[in-house]
């Protein structure tokens, strides 16, 4: 059970920081809305909620203990006004996955980015660039991946008309 | 000028012209039957091949002179084969082992270019990458 | 981009030399490995030793455009793809052909549907094309009729025997 | 002047190894910044294959989204589908009946062997030799043909349902799977000594496109790339799905880290391959081969779930979100070329053009699963 000792460190971030407000959580609940989800329903076994700011601590906390980033997925709530970015983790030995969720306003779809932490994520930040148009600070080549260079359009949005 | 020198000025005439008239006469029937135009859509057919994308920057660079080197020693082995020829046409004459000693001797002569390249290092491709880190 | 699907003729052209080239053309089709995506594999599955196009004169796969031609579009063009598929059409000296194989090559194929963003439907839109062969993807067998379709569209006759619908 | 001296004042030169580019297996493009033949920069340029598999996975109901899981990775098709099919399955709570599962997994290693043949002769294509391709496609047809008589199709299956598999089994394809593995299992030795002992082949590979076993879990690597790293992570025993906790298959994993390790694995995979699918095929139960009542048109809770299967190229993972509507809301696949692929460009700097042609073998890439 490698998730345990990352449980109360991921609650440790909550403590610190001033409890943000994370749109869609219940009002007042602290950040980062930590819970452990049984693997047999939902695939995951600790689903952790962090604001934008805290991504690239609860980043760091993963790589320490050799987790390994699976993937990154945008999701548009159009409704909501608001973009959620989920890091995939999983560990080779325990096979045990951690999800990370993060939930940026629509109108400044902004990131810091953990390509410098995570190699792999250069291209997954770019590809949910292309298709969401969330910018990543700091990235360091965030041009269109899969879509053609001089694509300015972002296609998996709930509002995008070809 | 005796008999047989006519004639075989005659042979190796006739083995010229036999050259030139397959040599030109392909080029020739492929002008006269290839297509005269080729059908194209973003008028591309002269650029230099590149996997179907532009190619990027010019080829006129000052790239590694192992390239030259190796072409360097292309030329002198096949040089080396052009003088072999004439030695095919008289080796049966003399009985014995003197011929082939004879070539074997020219042959391990020319076989040290080959020595004195791996020598100089022709041979390990040496890369820019490499030399300064070592 | 004007629809001339036939191959522009030479200096001097007459019936029985035509003939005589066409035949030779229709018996060595050269390909271009050009494989985009799934017809791919079935286009080399109709170059591995079961199906073995090369009884039918499609011997040789070459990866240069200037040494192949027949271009057998297999697969689906994106929009990132079509200016690359036309560039090396026109690097393909004459004659050439163009055999769209698969429903993508053909129309778009499952990727078409209305708001679709990324991929050009159909590669006749890109460049003229010879034959097309549907199925996605198509058999190693269809991709063959295709061939034989196209060495009839040159010889004028077919010769080899056609399969009857049992 | 010296040809160390000499070579320090070369200017580099930009190669495309294109989209059209018979070792690049499809329509990969890499930008080749080179110092004579060795690289000093190779930038992947992808994007080339891409067909919108989100996409459509968004505007389409579930069921209708099926035909598209065999056309993102064709090679090893049945893994996507169990991957899509699984997901669904486990965000709607449906139970697949025990035969099915069996059949599920005879099937997707059946496609494992499949793919792992079709790799082999790529790889070996590319590396120069043609001839073992044809072996390689001749013993690929075998299973094609059993598997054809099963699904319908070749290459792009359609044959996992939502609760279960939509046609069962007969005894003639017991008896033509059987048959296919004695025969698979006496060609063995020949690839053995044919490829495996092959001096050419083993200069090419040994040593050459080192990966640390770190590399690949910062990248996100998955399958035989990390098992020849070192790792052996495998989905089928680290996160059991399915039926597999059933069998006993043991993950071949090696050390060194080249091009020959992945290589071995691959072949050692396909031996452990058929210890799984005899083991499968002599416990085989009876019974129905479809959940009962699976709705017609799936409306799926709120929320949203992940499901991953070890494809033949690595851990394929969905996860689908869902707003109890009947398409979902969004489709993530999270494909192993995809990952495997971009550590490339950190792997390959320095290498010689054909050493880096080798790792790219190695990877066992399909484009289509890249660009999705």
């Amino acid at each position: 059970m490698k998730i345990l000792p990352l449980k109360s460190k991921f609650e440790a971030i909550a403590v610190r920081g001033t409890p943000a407000p994370v749109v869609g959580a219940e009002a007042g609940a602290p950040v980062p809305l930590v819970n452990e989800t049984p693997h047999a329903t939902k695939g995951i076994d600790l689903d952790v909620t962090v604001s934008a700011e805290r991504v690239v601590e609860a980043v760091k906390i993963l790589d320490e203990a050799n987790w390994m980033l699976e993937a990154i997925t945008g999701v548009d709530w159009l409704a909501e006004r608001q973009f959620e970015v989920v890091y995939d983790f999983t560990h080779v030995d325990s096979g045990e996955r951690v999800t990370v969720r993060v939930r940026i306003s629509r109108d400044k779809p902004e990131l810091p980015t953990i390509s410098h932490i995570y190699g792999g994520a250069n291209w997954h930040e770019r590809e949910t660039h292309d298709f969401f148009g969330i910018i990543f600070l700091g990235h360091p080549q965030l041009i269109p991946l899969l879509l053609p260079e001089d694509a300015r359009f972002h296609p998996l949005r709930k509002d995008f008309t070809a | 000028m005796t008999n047989t020198v006519v004639w075989s000025l005659i042979y190796l005439l006739a083995f010229l012209l036999a050259g030139l008239v397959i040599g030109l006469g392909a080029m020739v029937m492929a002008w006269l039957l290839a297509p005269k135009r080729t059908r194209t859509v973003y008028q591309k057919t002269l650029r230099s091949i590149e996997c179907g994308v532009a190619p990027i920057g010019h080829a006129w660079i000052r790239y590694g002179v192992v390239y030259y080197l190796y072409a360097l020693i292309f030329v002198a082995f096949s040089v080396d084969v052009l003088f072999l020829f004439p030695v095919a046409l008289v080796y049966n004459e003399t009985p014995g082992w003197l011929d082939f000693g004879e070539v074997l001797l020219f042959v391990g002569i020319l076989a040290l270019v080959i020595v004195y390249a791996w020598k100089k290092g022709v041979f390990s491709w040496k890369s820019k990458l490499k030399s300064p880190q070592a | 981009m004007e629809k001339q699907v036939e191959v522009p003729p030479g200096l001097i052209h007459f019936a029985m030399l035509d003939d005589v080239l066409n035949m030779a053309r229709a018996n060595s089709l050269w390909p271009m490995t050009f494989g985009l995506a799934c017809c791919a594999i079935e286009m080399m599955a109709t170059g591995a030793s079961r199906f073995d196009m090369a009884r039918f004169g499609c011997e040789v796969f070459r990866p240069s455009p200037r040494q192949s031609d027949l271009m057998i579009v297999s697969g689906t063009i994106s929009r990132k793809m079509a200016p690359a598929v036309v560039t090396l059409y026109d690097q393909m000296p004459e004659p050439k052909w163009v055999l769209a194989m698969g429903n993508c090559a053909i129309s778009g194929g499952p990727f078409k549907f209305p708001g679709q963003y990324g991929i050009v439907e159909g590669v006749d839109k890109l460049i003229p094309v010879d034959v097309y062969v549907p199925g996605c993807p198509p058999r190693p067998e269809a991709l063959i009729e295709g061939i034989l379709t196209l060495e009839e569209k040159l010889r004028g006759k077919r010769c080899f025997p056609t399969v009857e619908a049992r | 002047m010296s040809i160390d001296a000499q070579s320090v004042l070369n200017e580099t030169f930009v190669l495309n190894l294109g989209p059209q580019h018979p070792a690049t297996h499809g329509v990969l493009r890499i930008k080749l910044t080179m110092d004579g033949e060795y690289i000093v920069d190779a930038e992947p340029v992808i994007g080339y294959g891409h067909r919108m598999h989100e996409k459509m996975g968004e505007n389409r109901s579930y069921a209708k989204f099926l035909p598209n899981t065999g056309r993102i990775d064709y090679v090893a098709a049945l893994f996507n589908g169990h991957g899509y099919v699984g997901a669904v399955e486990r965000l709607a709570g449906i139970t697949v009946p025990e035969r099915a599962e069996y059949i599920r997994v005879i099937t997707s290693e059946l496609n494992r062997v499949a793919s792992h043949l079709l790799w082999l002769g790529a790889f070996l294509v590319d590396l120069g030799g043609f001839t073992p391709l044809l072996y390689c496609f001749d013993d690929r047809e075998q299973i094609l043909d059993l598997l054809e008589s099963v699904t319908g199709a070749r290459l792009t299956f359609c044959y996992y349902r939502f609760g279960g598999v939509c046609n069962d089994i007969d005894d003639d394809f017991v008896a033509g799977t059987r048959s296919f593995i004695t025969r698979l299992r006496s060609r063995m030795p020949m690839y053995d000594a044919f490829v495996t002992k092959n001096i050419i082949f083993r200069k090419r590979v040994e040593g050459i496109g080192l990966i640390s076993a770190e590399t690949c879990r910062k990248y996100g690597a998955t399958g035989p790339v990390i098992r020849g790293s070192g790792v052996s992570y495998d989905v089928r025993k680290v996160e059991p799905y399915s039926v597999y906790l059933k069998f006993n298959f043991d993950i071949p994993s090696f050390t060194e880290c080249d091009c020959m390790a992945r290589y071995k694995v691959r072949i050692e995979e396909m031996v452990q391959s058929m210890r799984i699918i005899e083991q499968a095929l002599d416990s085989l139960p009876a019974g129905p081969i479809m959940a009962e009542k699976v709705p017609r048109t799936l409306k799926l809770a709120k929320g949203d779930c992940y499901y991953n299967v070890e494809s033949a190229r690595g851990s394929f993972g969905v996860r689908v979100v869902s707003d109890g509507s009947e398409n979902a809301y969004r489709l993530k696949l999270r494909s192993p070329c995809f990952s495997n692929m971009s550590l490339f460009r950190e792997c390959s700097a320095g290498m010689l053009l054909p050493d880096a042609l080798a790792l790219l073998g190695s990877f066992d890439l399909v484009i289509p699963d890249i660009d999705r």
